[in-house]
């Protein structure tokens, strides 16, 4: 599936890309890639490129950096502050403030929202993002921040979103946590998670694209346990990925 | 705006929760360092310092300058910090965290006022020339432990360092290249190392090497440097939670094992660096002076 | 050159007269600055300080609005005067041990005062060092103490603080502790500065800065606490005595 | 910003007219009841740092303090050169080579006269909430060093033997904010700290290294004492005078200011007398500085005539505002003052503060009874 | 404060060594020190221009004519504003001004550094006091307005050779003609951006000299060159409105002693000002023609701006 590294600049050549099944379905660009028509594809990130024939989609893997938001993204986000309206949250350090209106949550009304202290954890999706230039993006307001929502928008249902309680959040790298979230069929990307952990020990958790992951297994040693493979995993996969070696130091 | 990230309530109860029942989140006992790694560069007196994801660069450079009209028989000795954005996106060129004063000061305390130099050694002629010794600390990654890491990098290279020799006959001084004599080591007086304890509870939970997560949780901090033999160089509680006076003794008690280990660690490092650099066999009567 | 210490074995007298358990004289006085929120000027011997207290108050030009996390935030500048030591000496605005000074400050209070009671509000917490003689750090402490209290910020004990020395480094026999150092002693003695909240033995700042063997630690440890307890029965007096002067001259 | 924009009051429009309306009756009316050359009790104490050669502290009633030390220090003197008769004295031109003042007659030996230099004497002021380099510090340091330095007095007798001279460190602390403006509290409390300064009898002669009596109670006074306990000369004051219409109001308080039309810090020295002679005092004026009066940046008052709820017609346009404003003048509505001083009143403030036995006089005996 | 951005030259200039051996040589050196050729009541020529930087609002140039082979003041300043404060200022009511006064590093003798010393602040708060009076503030609440005024060459405190001249009293008064032509160029750059003021301002000093060679006195002179002079005792610049006459800066120092008191001190500083206007007036007038031809057109040709005092 992934062929070689691509760098920026480089054209696509027109054999790499998928073959579609449905012809009549139009080529979707992912992430990385930009389209000068007529016919040019060019990246403009450095990763190895991937491609879905089933969607006829295309993309650059690139893993690391820092999380950029995305609509319909899963995340972990830490309540800032409480505002009239809405929370202020954060993603990641050092990245403008994200809004979590108060009754974007499951059965939410004005006298009985969720009331969050500062420092707690939310599970949420991204509603809508400021930038709207983005191929993916489906959805964009413009408002000036991105927006975040506990609540599917159609159903109502909170489909395990809303505040994390207890347990410990551990950061992983960006691509691993897509990849937990893209092999889950379910929610959270649990299943994801299951792949890298021992069978037998029953344990809540939830992955964010931000590149989080909350863990719970009821008991502190557990949840440490769970939290620690989760991470090795993602060290051995990196260290496999990119070969990342000792810096050289002289 | 955008902010250094707090941790979250979940975190800080969990590590809490987690402490009192002894376990730290990375697995280690409370009172066990991460992993520390050295490594040597080819020059002289550079020493790259790993403790767990903690990464310092010291680096020992030395110049022939007048000395302090107010101190005429001293050589110089200065230690510069230098908290690059790379390590943190809190660090800001040309902002002094206090994070920073802090580290240079304790750096300073530990280091140069407790005399770990011998300073008189560096003087080559009274009131004319001596060397000026200087060490810069370069923080390149940070996860907790900056002092207990700047501190075993800058003492570790000072020990690595080699100055050159010189020679005085009279008025004139004789400075030898590196071909010409094999440079020399820096008289040390003694090896101070910092240890900075971090507790909870009052004091009731105290670890020892904590990573910047364990650190944005804590009470309060004691930073304690000592030497093997026993001799505290400076003790650092600023503020913070109050602790019980017998809970700081024995954190000295614990500092000087530490320091004894990590002591040693680093003699048999430059050892080993020692043996490499001496494949040839030229510097076999050196390696048995370094062995004191 | 190393102190003198023979004529100590011989009288048992410190250089300035006192035994090795006295304190020097500490004179105190509460809400001398009638434009600051609270203000105290405190003299241990020869070391003069002036602190002034204003607020909780909105946070200063450009500084954001107080602390975060719903608590205040406590700033503390000192200035120490020109000619408050033997030489006149400029201090540079950005001088590490001054900035070291303000930062033990602000974190001892951020601890000692109920902060949490004035979310977005700051406290700012001046001191001018006026004549310089040893005990620093103890000095300082014990004046913002008091002007806290005169401030009226609720805190959760008093915060004392005083030094401790030996007369020696190494670790002999012969070597005795010393309370409360001028600044001669404090050139040539190790010495600790301890700061102790209320009057157990809980140790809120301890600074020591000089090189001593280990085993001496807990004797200057057990006579700085001492000390600290004596010196807060004097500021204790010092306020009480302003309380009622307070209650007479509003009665009066 | 303006120096005097930090002390600004926050008083309304109504409040800035009636207060200047008071201020312009004949006499003025003053908000705390003194007369218009009337100062501030103040409380003053001198000799408070056993560590500086001199000190003085001043509290003003509205708890504006000021400490100020001094600290006198051998320093050695730059090397000058001497010049040769025939004034062929090109030597460098750097600035770092001072040469003697050569007049063509012979060189006075070990006399201190003419040989101070304005590098012997270092002001600082501290300021709290002040950088060094912001404009309030700078400008009062200007001002007070300017006064001092306006004579040869005190800096000749820094003078010690050819090779060395005593540097003077002059530090003026601001405890409390600068509530009003300090120009006054500083002058007078250096003033006092000056007085009190002493420095250590010399025992050493001609241009040996200097050596100094160890007795403090030897020690000679920088403004030396008569034996009858009088001063032969006392350094300068600067004092702050404000105009309102054609009153002059000396030692403004903040509120004062605020309506002031024009401000001018003033600085007089008593001139030298002869020992002898106890009749003729004279006052000398040193200097003169316009200092920006807060007035200007007040908010005007609406006139009723522009005001809806007092049954007048708002204006249309900002511009309209304007021009409506400007064109009535109307009592009671505050408008900022706008222009400068005549001449004439500057002159009348200059009398007024010379004049004998005037306020300026009055000051400085008031400190004469502060003195140790 | 020091100046770490840059590497700069030492504080004081140097200069090679010019020995008396040598001095036979070059006649071209000046060995005494100048001497004032104009009347006591004489000003310097000025010239001055406005309209010079076109990207700012108001600019304007001046320059004084340069006596007997000295350097002469020559002073810039731009204006810019009045425009909207930063959305973090507080409100005003009023035009925010701000004024700054900068040292070129080359215009004194001693090489000024890029950061601003406590002399070039001082300066610039005084320019403030002076403008502050003048420009009609309310008219432009929320607004705010810099004059930027740059020295390319400053008034010496004293002849160069005679360094102890400088030494000898409160140096400085170089600073009060330096501040007298600041005030009138920066008059001039706020008419040039269209300011509302009440008056033209403009500065003007006058200064009690004691004069060298022989004669021994004390003389009263207008717009005096420090350097010409052997001893400047006192001096005053006064910032001038001339139609209403009245002043809104005056900075007056030194010892006045009694045989000219300082009244008349102040007095012929007026009169330096008044004089000032007239050239003032002229180059706000040859700004306007150029402004709008048709004015140009129904006047004639221009004069020479240049004036004699």
């Amino acid at each position: 599936m992934a062929s070689s590294i691509l760098l920026p600049g480089d054209t696509i050549p027109p054999s790499a890309l998928p073959h579609a099944k449905n012809p009549s379905k139009p080529l979707t660009l992912g992430p990385g890639l930009r389209h000068t028509p007529p016919l040019t594809i060019t990246a403009h990130l450095a990763g190895p490129l991937h491609t879905d024939s089933k969607k006829n989609a295309i993309w650059v893997e690139n893993n690391g950096g820092r999380y950029i938001p995305h609509p319909s993204d899963l995340i972990i986000a830490t309540i800032l502050s409480s505002h009239p309206e809405s929370y202020t949250c954060s993603l990641s350090p050092y990245t403008p403030p994200t809004l979590l209106p108060h009754l974007s949550f499951e059965s939410a009304t004005k006298k009985t929202r969720p009331i969050l202290l500062p420092g707690s954890l939310v599970y949420a999706r991204i509603a809508s993002t400021p930038s709207s230039t983005h191929l993916t993006s489906s959805s964009s307001s413009s408002s000036p921040e991105t927006e975040l929502e506990c609540i599917h928008p159609s159903t109502g249902k909170a489909d395990g979103l809303g505040p994390l309680k207890g347990g410990m959040v551990w950061d992983i790298s960006l691509g691993f946590a897509r990849e937990l979230l893209k092999k889950g069929d379910g929610v959270a990307g649990i299943e994801g998670v299951k792949r890298f952990i021992g069978e037998g020990r029953g344990f809540e958790c939830a992955v964010g694209r931000n590149g989080r992951v909350w863990v719970d297994a009821g008991s502190v040693g557990d949840t440490v346990r769970v939290g620690r493979e989760i991470v090795e995993a993602d060290g051995r996969r990196r260290g496999s990925e990119w070969g990342r070696g000792e810096m050289g130091f002289r | 705006m955008p902010r250094e990230a707090e941790p979250s309530l979940n975190e800080r109860e969990f590590i809490h929760q987690a402490l009192r029942e002894q376990t730290r989140i990375d697995g280690r006992a409370l009172d066990a360092f991460r992993e520390l790694r050295l490594q040597f560069g080819d020059e002289r007196g550079v020493v790259d310092v790993r403790l767990g994801k903690t990464r310092v660069i010291a680096r020992i450079s030395a110049e022939v300058v007048a000395p302090y009209p107010d101190r005429k028989f001293d050589g110089i000795f200065t230690i510069t910090t230098e908290f690059s954005p790379m390590a943190s996106p809190a660090f800001e060129v040309g902002r002094y965290t206090s994070d920073e004063i802090i580290l240079s000061r304790i750096l300073e305390k530990a280091i140069r006022r407790s005399s770990a130099i011998d300073t008189e050694s560096l003087c080559i002629i009274a009131g004319l020339k001596c060397f000026f010794i200087r060490a810069d600390v370069h923080i390149i990654d940070h996860d907790g432990g900056l002092v207990d890491a700047s501190c075993i990098a800058v003492m570790t290279a000072l020990q690595h360092f080699r100055r050159p020799d010189v020679s005085v006959e009279g008025e004139n001084v004789t400075i030898y290249s590196l071909r010409e004599r094999e440079p020399v080591p820096l008289s040390m007086l003694h090896h101070p190392l910092c240890i900075t304890f971090s507790y909870y509870d009052s004091g009731e939970i105290v670890l020892v090497d904590a990573n910047r997560l364990e650190e944005q949780t804590r009470e309060g901090e004691v930073i304690i440097a000592m030497n093997m033999h026993g001799e505290v160089c400076q003790i650092s509680k600023f503020g913070g939670t109050p602790v019980d006076a017998l809970v700081l003794l024995n954190c000295t008690n614990v500092a000087l094992k530490k320091v004894q280990t990590i002591t040693k660690f680093i003699q048999r490092q430059l050892e080993e660096d020692m043996r490499k650099r001496d494949v040839g066999g030229l510097m076999a009567e050196l390696s048995a002076e370094n062995e004191r | 050159m190393p102190l003198d210490t023979s004529t100590y074995a011989l009288s048992l007298l410190r250089l300035d007269g006192r035994r090795w358990n006295e304190l020097r004289r500490i004179h105190a006085q509460i809400s001398t600055q009638a434009a600051a929120d609270g203000s105290a000027y405190l003299e241990m011997g020869n070391t003069k300080v002036i602190c002034t207290v204003s607020g909780p108050s909105e946070g200063r030009r450009g500084q954001g609005q107080g602390g975060e996390g719903g608590k205040a935030r406590i700033e503390v500048e000192v200035n120490l005067a020109g000619f408050a030591g033997v030489e006149r000496k400029k201090r540079a605005r950005g001088d590490r041990r001054i900035a070291e000074l303000q930062h033990t400050l602000t974190q001892a209070y951020t601890s000692t005062l109920l902060t949490h009671l004035y979310p977005h509000s700051t406290i700012l917490i001046t001191l001018h060092i006026l004549s310089l003689d040893g005990s620093l750090l103890a000095a300082t402490l014990n004046a913002a103490t008091l002007a806290l209290i005169d401030a009226g910020i609720p805190m959760s004990n008093y915060l004392v603080a005083c030094t401790a020395g030996s007369t020696s480094f190494e670790e002999s026999d012969n070597a005795d502790p010393l309370l409360d150092l001028n600044g001669q002693e404090e050139q040539e003695l190790p010495f600790v500065t301890v700061g102790i909240l209320g009057d157990g033995d809980k140790v809120s700042v301890l600074v020591m800065e000089s090189r001593v063997q280990m085993s001496r630690l807990e004797t200057m440890l057990v006579v700085a606490v001492d000390g600290c307890k004596r010196v807060r029965e004097i500021l204790d007096g010092v306020v009480r005595e302003h309380g009622r002067n307070m209650v007479e001259g509003a009665v009066g | 910003m303006a120096p005097a924009a930090t002390s600004q009051v926050l008083l309304s429009p109504a409040e800035l007219s009636f207060l200047h309306s008071s201020l312009l009756l004949q006499p003025p009316v003053r908000p705390d009841g003194r007369a218009p050359n009337q100062f501030r009790p103040l409380v003053a104490e001198t000799d408070i740092l056993p560590g500086a050669n001199g000190s003085a502290r001043i509290c003003f009633p509205d708890g504006t303090e000021a400490i100020v030390g001094i600290k006198a220090e051998v320093e050695k003197s730059q090397w000058r050169a001497n010049l040769s008769e025939d004034g062929a004295h090109l030597g460098t031109g750097g600035g770092d080579v001072e040469m003697e003042e050569d007049g063509g007659k012979p060189q006075e030996e070990a006399s201190s006269h003419g040989n101070g230099e304005m590098s012997w004497i270092e002001l600082s002021i501290e300021i709290p909430g002040f950088r060094d380099d912001d404009p309030l510090p700078i400008f009062l340091a200007a001002m007070l060093s300017e006064g001092l330095l306006a004579g040869e007095e005190l800096k000749d007798r820094l003078w010690i033997n050819r090779r060395f001279h005593w540097k003077l460190y002059i530090d003026i602390l601001l405890l409390s904010p600068p509530l009003s403006y300090p120009l006054p509290l500083l002058s007078l409390t250096t003033h006092l700290a000056l007085l009190s300064s002493r420095i250590p009898k010399l025992k050493s002669e001609q241009d040996e290294d200097p050596l100094f009596d160890d007795d403090w109670e030897a020690s000679l006074y920088l403004y030396p004492k008569l034996p009858t306990g009088k001063r032969i000369d006392r350094p300068p004051i600067t004092l702050l005078v404000m105009a309102v219409g054609s009153n002059i109001i000396f030692d403004p308080s903040k509120e004062e200011l605020a309506v002031a039309e024009a401000v001018l810090a003033v600085s007089v020295r008593e001139s030298q007398r002869r020992e002898n002679d106890t009749s003729g005092r004279r006052l000398n004026l040193l200097s003169i500085r316009s200092v920006d009066s807060p007035s200007r940046l007040t908010p005007s008052g609406v006139p009723n005539t522009m005001n809806t709820a007092t049954g007048g017609s708002a204006p249309v346009s900002s511009q309209d505002a304007v021009a409506q404003r400007e064109s009535i003048d109307q009592k009671g509505v505050w408008n900022p003052p706008r222009g400068g001083v005549k001449r004439a009143l500057i002159t009348r403030i200059i009398k007024l503060v010379l004049e004998p036995n005037g306020v300026a006089q009055e000051v400085m005996d008031g400190l004469n009874g502060v003195e140790v | 404060m020091t100046d770490r951005r840059r590497i700069n030259g030492p504080p004081s200039g140097t200069q090679t060594p010019i020995f008396a051996s040598t001095l036979k040589q070059t006649p071209t050196v000046r060995l005494s020190p100048p001497t004032r050729t104009r009347e006591p009541t004489e000003l310097r020529k000025i010239f001055l221009k406005t309209g010079l930087v076109p990207s700012s609002s108001g600019s304007a140039y001046l320059e004084l004519q340069h006596s007997s082979q000295l350097t002469s003041l020559k002073i810039t300043c731009t204006a810019h504003g009045p425009r909207p404060l930063p959305r973090s200022a507080p409100f005003s009511p009023q035009l925010v001004l701000s004024t700054t006064v900068k040292f070129a590093p080359f215009a004194s003798r001693v090489r000024r550094g890029y950061v601003r010393d406590s002399a070039e602040r001082d300066l610039a708060v005084h320019l403030e006091t002076a403008l502050r009076g003048v420009v009609l503030g309310d008219r432009w609440p929320k607004s705010g307005c810099d004059v930027v005024v740059t020295v390319l060459e400053g008034e010496e405190d004293a002849w160069w050779g005679d360094v102890a001249g400088a030494r000898e009293r409160g140096e400085g008064w170089g600073l009060m003609c330096v501040l007298a032509g600041c005030i009138t160029v920066a008059s001039a750059a706020i008419m040039d951006a269209g300011i509302d003021c009440v008056d033209l301002i403009t500065g003007g000093v006058a200064a009690v000299v004691e004069e060298g060679g022989g004669k021994r006195g004390e003389v009263m002179v207008l717009d005096p060159c420090p350097a010409e002079h052997r001893n400047v005792l006192a001096a005053c610049v006064v910032g001038y409105l001339a139609s209403r006459d009245e002043i809104t800066e005056v900075w007056m120092k030194g010892n006045a002693s009694a045989a000219i008191s300082a009244e008349e001190l102040i007095e012929k500083a007026v009169g330096a000002a008044a004089a000032t206007k007239a050239v003032l007036e002229e180059a706000i007038k040859e700004a306007a023609f150029v402004k709008f031809p048709e004015l140009a057109k129904s006047r004639g040709g221009l004069n020479d701006i240049d004036m004699n005092g």
